[in-house]
């Protein structure tokens, strides 16, 4: 009994000790980005223009090329996902072909985000130049949507999975046909699950910088359209980190850091919410 | 004698490899309640659910023999199973309304079907929850969400939905397993007075039930039908061993 | 009857445009693999395969081209990021699930998502400005930009994907699984280990090669802290490769690009390449570890 | 010249060397504005810039090492400005100045311990850019030797900014970067004793230096307007507020 | 008179605000079945699970209250829990074998206490497959997993594993709910087998499985103990009205 009780300590010890870990990482990082780039951070910042050669110029047009990029991102792949999760969950069979489209969903959410960029950066940026005006955002968009596809479908799928049976069940037996049960019953229903995984894509889009790189370049102008080139806050602070040589340069990479640690919050944040609404509904 | 709403012939049906309906003919009269009574697995919800296709959404399954429904063979390909379960309606085990208002709920089917006249969607509504005992229940909160009634509300609702559609059966799979004695005892009184206008037919579990509600039972066994009489025989004077140690209790 | 009809049109229609959109998902990958081969296809024209994977002279400025080093530095600081992050996670996700009250549990799952959703920049960002001057002051080397360094951010990078996926496997244990173990009298602690652990294994397992996939895949981060340096990371003693700076796969591809032209360039996609097949063996793994899972439910 | 877009607007993309990327967007930036223009600057790589000028993805490539031959066949050159390349080390290193000779030596690892160069007893940390750099290449030819040389334990970065960072936390640490980028976070050495500054870039007493390039498609004549700008008095002071050396138009 | 083994006085449970449990009075006999019936949600597992503190593991129960086991009070903070759960098994309504071997899945329990002598354990774990009757069809694949066998055979492991511990109470939560009538048999059999050595209580809702296998009968309602006496009385003629009405099937 006594032996029993000391090994218990020890991996109580264990499973504390790790779990501290955890959250001290955590609080590091946020704490050293927040406490130097914080004081930086002000409505100018904000909404100024960027300059290399300012040392208070802001983040307007990396904000508005985050934006962009989020949106056209998102307009690409969502329709695209969903469609994909409804296939595979409403429609796909048991069958080689299924498996052959799993195997392809799970390889795309393992490919390395350069691969991603080497891709987009030959496909998009080189040989389709003509349409996509080389380093743009549509370039960057296009190489973001296939690489965000696995995630949306795998979460979507997720939410679908939640709807109970019974309920396509009730649907069918009511006389309806396939495609008003998915849309009267299915998607109303997995709502705010779509939203919820929309919103981590999102997390995915914002926090991205090796394919952007590659694929809708580093012109720090106000985005004009999607053939514009543009740097994200990713790619922004890149640049800053890795090129920035003097202290406001610095000053401002941290609070480009900022910006985007409170982004990141703030949208898994709204996350959480979404996805207590989902449980009180089904509870 | 009474109409024959179904008249099945060598009926089979394969879950893959597995036969869980073997070579059954039983005729089910209209507008009358039959049971179908038996120990799990025996392949009740099984046929249950072919009379209204329901079989068809499951990967893998094959289905051989007849099944008449008014003289027309359900079973065919040809069969537009959206027009069949129009008009054989049904009501599951778990009470499973859609998590929209309970006016929703009801005008569901018919909007299906293109009704989009909303006096005449109103009037559906109203009638078809008359019929399942819950207007007055409901009337007042028709654009409430219907997950927030209770159990047997909400499976009367499913009766009421199901009614909606104007069908001419109506298929319940354990209605009732899921609710308590009161909401049961409300349910079984709603049979009582649907088997007016409706062929009814009940999955249960409970021999009681069984007796109090239908007319006709059928005793599965392991997807065959072993006996099929009028309940009072099934009960009183069951002619197979089995059936008699079934609803004895001896098994099951 | 005519509506009934064109209902069921409706239905074949929509099934297949839904079927068109979920095959671009095969069409991408299958589009990556061969931009990917085809770019990487001119190398092979100056350099055999074999040479390529196995020399560990990298010099584009006289035309070789082996990526042994890089190979070796890569599986060196996914190893060590494995062997500190799975632990940790793990760990971590036994609090989540069996141990903390509800509320800790959901601030430190929330926390664990943060971490995940974090730009790997920042953790470069972070790595270079505060680890890289620990880890030196720490051994007292020449310079902290270290595969040990490396492979810290990347353990902390892992720690997340370990974290949540494990903590959903456990939670995926059914109750009476821990009924069972509980009503023999077994601790709480003793369930964990022995019955609920051994229950979720395919689960963890697949968040551990998940996360080993992560670590190989990672660029920016690895790319701050790495060092880079072009050489063979010498294995004996190890402290020596460790303490040492080098380059990883990921690296190397995202270091050279910009100022890659011919067989260089066709060399960083080779490398690519490498890359890609590494993560296929991951995931064929992951698949096999999946179907047993799902043979023994 | 330059693609106009439905206004009128010249616009413009330039890319590649992302030493020159800095000072080529203070110059659009103010050439924009005076001409009501849309020039853009992209970095990625001198090499970049080659590629994307030869498929015309940029008008101009910006590039910071000499053309190789095959390259020169398909694009003219225009030297838009010199640069130092300065040799960096942390701010407590008490070593002030250094040997040509003994750089060399550092970089080859002949030479691997401060104390050898009147430094204090620390390993030195070599820090180097990444191969097809520009920097790099000037570096190496100047100092004298070749990229293979190089100790093979070199930290690589593969952009200045990262140099310094990486420098000036690390006490050991030794490396080079584009005077127009030098910051006070770290400590310049002398070369054979003088101080490397624009004055004794342009007069070549400091040696290690190289040239800034735009190119474009031979026979092409685009952003003459530009090439003015960069020419003309207001652009040479741009070049001289980055620490560059302006040059006269060839 | 027989010894008693649960003296259970002013027992009252709470789940958060909600009250399973009122005021329970009630003599569990020793060597001896107890059925526990009455309709879904009455409380009869909630009662189970206090007897091994089972119900510690949910979140916001408050239990007030005694339960005497040999006249010790098990609700009290000092109680080792497991030590109790060692004492008094469980087996539950689904088989829920460990994903091991059938033979790991026996020495689990001992394991746990800190046996290790492989003898000891070789032995336990052959006595306990033979008094639940799994001997004869095991002993040959000790070394497989035990989520191959079926699901009676599955529960019968379960048995085992219980007794394995050699406890002195086993609680059975509708022990054949999910198993086929030959697997139900089965069970029932070593039940009757079973309680010479050992305490046992089931929570069953077949009043046919309470009649054939029990000696007394607890009727639950509303977290009541409606009426408590021995099966023959419980069945044959019980006092009170709801427990006629439930017995004959008229509710629940
Ligand atoms: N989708 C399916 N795939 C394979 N086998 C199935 C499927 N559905 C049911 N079965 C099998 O078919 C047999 C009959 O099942 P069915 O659900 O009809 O039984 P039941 O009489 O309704 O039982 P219960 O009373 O438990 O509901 C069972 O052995 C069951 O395991
Ligand atoms: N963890 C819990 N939290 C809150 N309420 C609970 C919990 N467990 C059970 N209850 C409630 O306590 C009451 C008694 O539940 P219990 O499970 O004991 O019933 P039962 O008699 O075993 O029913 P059944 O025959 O359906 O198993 C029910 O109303 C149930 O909803
Ligand atoms: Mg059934
Ligand atoms: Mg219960
Ligand atoms: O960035 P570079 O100037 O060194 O090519």
């Amino acid at each position: 009994m006594k032996k029993r009780t000391i090994m218990d300590g020890i991996q109580y010890l264990f499973i504390f000790l790790a779990s501290a870990i955890s959250i001290i990482s955590l609080v590091v990082i946020i704490v050293f980005v927040l406490r130097k780039g914080l004081s930086h951070v002000s409505w100018d910042f904000l909404t100024n223009s960027f300059s290399p050669s300012d040392p208070n110029s802001g983040i307007l047009p990396m904000l508005v090329g985050t934006l962009y990029t989020v949106g056209v991102t998102l307009l690409i792949a969502t329709p695209i996902s969903i469609c994909s999760a409804l296939y595979l969950h409403e429609y796909a069979k048991a069958n080689k072909i299924t498996e052959v489209i799993r195997f392809a969903i799970d390889g795309l959410a393992s490919v390395p985000s350069i691969v991603y960029g080497l891709f987009g950066f030959s496909l998009f940026v080189t040989i389709l130049q003509p349409f996509t005006n080389g380093y743009s955002i549509l370039s960057g968009s296009l190489t973001l949507s296939i690489m965000i596809l696995p995630v949306l479908i795998k979460t979507i799928e997720e939410t679908l999975k939640t709807i109970p049976n019974e309920l396509r069940e009730a649907s069918y037996a009511l006389g309806a046909s396939k495609v008003q049960t998915i849309f009267k019953v299915i998607l109303p229903t997995s709502l705010n699950g779509i939203i919820s995984a929309i919103i981590l894509a999102i997390g995915r889009i914002v926090s991205e910088s090796a394919p952007l790189l590659l694929t809708a370049g580093m012109v720090y102008y106000m985005p004009e359209g999607i053939f514009s080139s543009s740097r994200t806050l990713t790619t922004h602070l890149y640049y800053l980190a890795s090129e920035g040589v003097s202290d406001e340069q610095r000053a401002q990479a941290f609070a480009t850091a900022t910006i985007l640690i409170l982004v990141i919050v703030a949208l898994n944040l709204i996350v959480k919410l979404v996805a207590r609404r989902i449980q009180k509904k089904v509870g | 004698m009474e109409d024959i709403k179904f008249e099945v012939k060598h009926l089979n049906l394969y879950y893959g490899d597995f036969q869980a309906l073997k070579d059954l003919n039983i005729n089910i009269k209209a507008n009358r309640v039959t049971a179908l009574i038996g120990p799990s697995g025996c392949g009740k919800s099984t046929f249950l659910r072919t009379l209204n296709r329901m079989n068809d959404l499951v990967d893998g399954v094959k289905i051989t023999g007849e099944i008449n429904m008014d003289g027309k063979n359900i079973l065919s390909d040809k069969i537009n199973t959206i027009d069949l379960r129009t008009k054989v309606g049904m009501v599951f085990q778990k009470p499973n309304p859609f998590p929209m208002s309970i006016y929703d709920n009801i005008a569901y089917g018919p909007r299906c079907q293109g009704v989009k006249d909303k006096k005449i969607l109103d009037e559906i509504v109203e009638s078809s929850l008359k019929a399942a005992a819950l207007w007055d229940d409901v009337k007042d909160r028709l654009n409430k969400n219907a997950l927030g009634m209770s159990g047997g509300q909400q499976q009367r609702l499913c009766i009421a939905r199901a009614i909606a559609m104007k069908p001419e059966v109506i298929l319940m799979d354990e209605p009732t397993s899921a609710l308590d004695p009161i909401a049961t005892q409300k349910i079984e009184e709603l049979i009582d007075i649907l088997k007016k206008d409706y062929t009814i037919l009940i999955v249960t579990h409970s021999m009681q039930q069984a007796s109090r509600v239908s007319d006709d039972t059928a005793f599965f066994l392991l997807g065959e039908i072993v006996e099929f009489d009028s309940t009072l025989n099934i009960f009183s004077n069951p002619k197979n061993k089995k059936t008699e140690e079934y609803i004895t209790g001896r098994f099951g | 009857m005519k509506r009934m009809h064109s209902k069921l049109r409706i239905d074949a229609i929509f099934k297949t445009v839904v079927f068109f959109f979920t095959c671009i998902s095969v069409i991408a990958l299958a589009a990556i693999l061969i931009f990917t081969l085809l770019k990487a296809l001119p190398l092979f024209k100056e350099v055999n395969i074999i040479e390529f994977i196995t020399s560990d002279v990298w010099s584009p400025s006289t035309e070789q081209f082996g990526i042994a080093s890089f190979v070796v530095a890569s599986i060196l600081t996914t190893i060590l990021a494995c062997l500190i992050g799975i632990p940790v996670g793990l760990y971590t996700a036994i609090f989540i699930s069996e141990i903390a009250p509800k509320k800790i549990a959901s601030f430190v799952l929330f926390a664990v998502e943060i971490l995940a959703s974090i730009p790997s920049v920042i953790y470069g960002f972070f790595g270079l400005t505060v680890m890289v001057p620990f880890v030196q002051k720490l051994f007292n080397i020449r310079s902290g930009t270290t595969l040990f360094t490396a492979s810290l951010i990347l353990a902390l990078m892992i720690l997340p994907t370990v974290v949540s996926l494990s903590t959903s496997a456990l939670k995926a244990v059914p109750k009476t699984i821990d009924e069972g173990s509980l009503a023999l009298g077994a601790t709480k602690m003793q369930t964990i280990m022995k019955t609920k652990i051994p229950y979720a294994k395919s689960g963890i397992l697949t968040s551990f090669l998940l996360g080993l996939g992560r670590a190989l895949g990672e660029t920016m981060a690895v790319m701050l802290v790495a060092g880079n340096a072009n050489m063979m990371p010498q294995l004996i003693p190890i402290s020596e490769a460790y303490l040492n700076g080098g380059r990883t796969l990921t690296g190397n591809i995202i270091m050279e690009l910009a100022y890659a032209s011919g067989t260089h360039e066709a060399a960083l996609f080779a490398t690519g390449v490498v890359l890609f097949i590494f993560v296929c063996l991951i995931n064929i793994i992951i698949l096999r570890v999946k179907r047993k899972g799902v043979a023994h439910s | 010249g330059g693609r106009s877009t439905s206004e009128g607007i010249t616009s413009m993309i330039i890319g590649g060397s992302t030493s020159i990327q800095p000072l080529m967007e203070s110059i659009a930036e103010t050439y924009n504005e005076k001409n009501d223009a849309l020039v853009s600057i992209q970095g990625g790589g001198s090499s970049v810039g080659i590629k994307g000028t030869e498929d015309g993805t940029f008008q101009l490539g910006m590039v910071s090492r000499e053309l190789k031959p095959e390259e020169a066949k398909q694009l003219d050159q225009t030297i838009i400005a010199l640069d130092g390349i300065v040799v960096v080390v942390h701010k407590d290193n008490p070593v002030d100045s250094i040997t040509m000779e003994q750089l060399k030596d550092i970089y080859t690892g002949k030479i691997t311990n401060w104390k050898n160069i009147g430094g204090a007893n620390k390993e030195i940390a070599v820090v180097s850019r990444e191969e097809g750099s520009g920097t790099r290449d000037g570096f190496e030819s100047i100092v004298g030797f070749s990229s293979s040389d190089l100790i093979r334990n070199s930290d690589i970065q593969n952009a200045t900014g990262s140099i310094i960072s990486d420098v000036s936390v690390n006490e050991h640490g030794i490396g080079y970067i584009s005077l127009g980028s030098l910051s006070d976070s770290v400590k310049v050495l002398k070369i054979d004793g003088v101080l490397p500054s624009e004055e004794s870039v342009k007069d070549g007493t400091y040696k290690i230096q190289r040239a800034f390039l735009l190119v474009q498609k031979k026979g092409e004549k685009q952003g003459s307007e530009l090439f003015d700008f960069i020419f003309s008095e207001e652009g040479k002071k741009l070049i001289e507020a980055h620490n560059y050396i302006p040059v006269e138009r060839k």
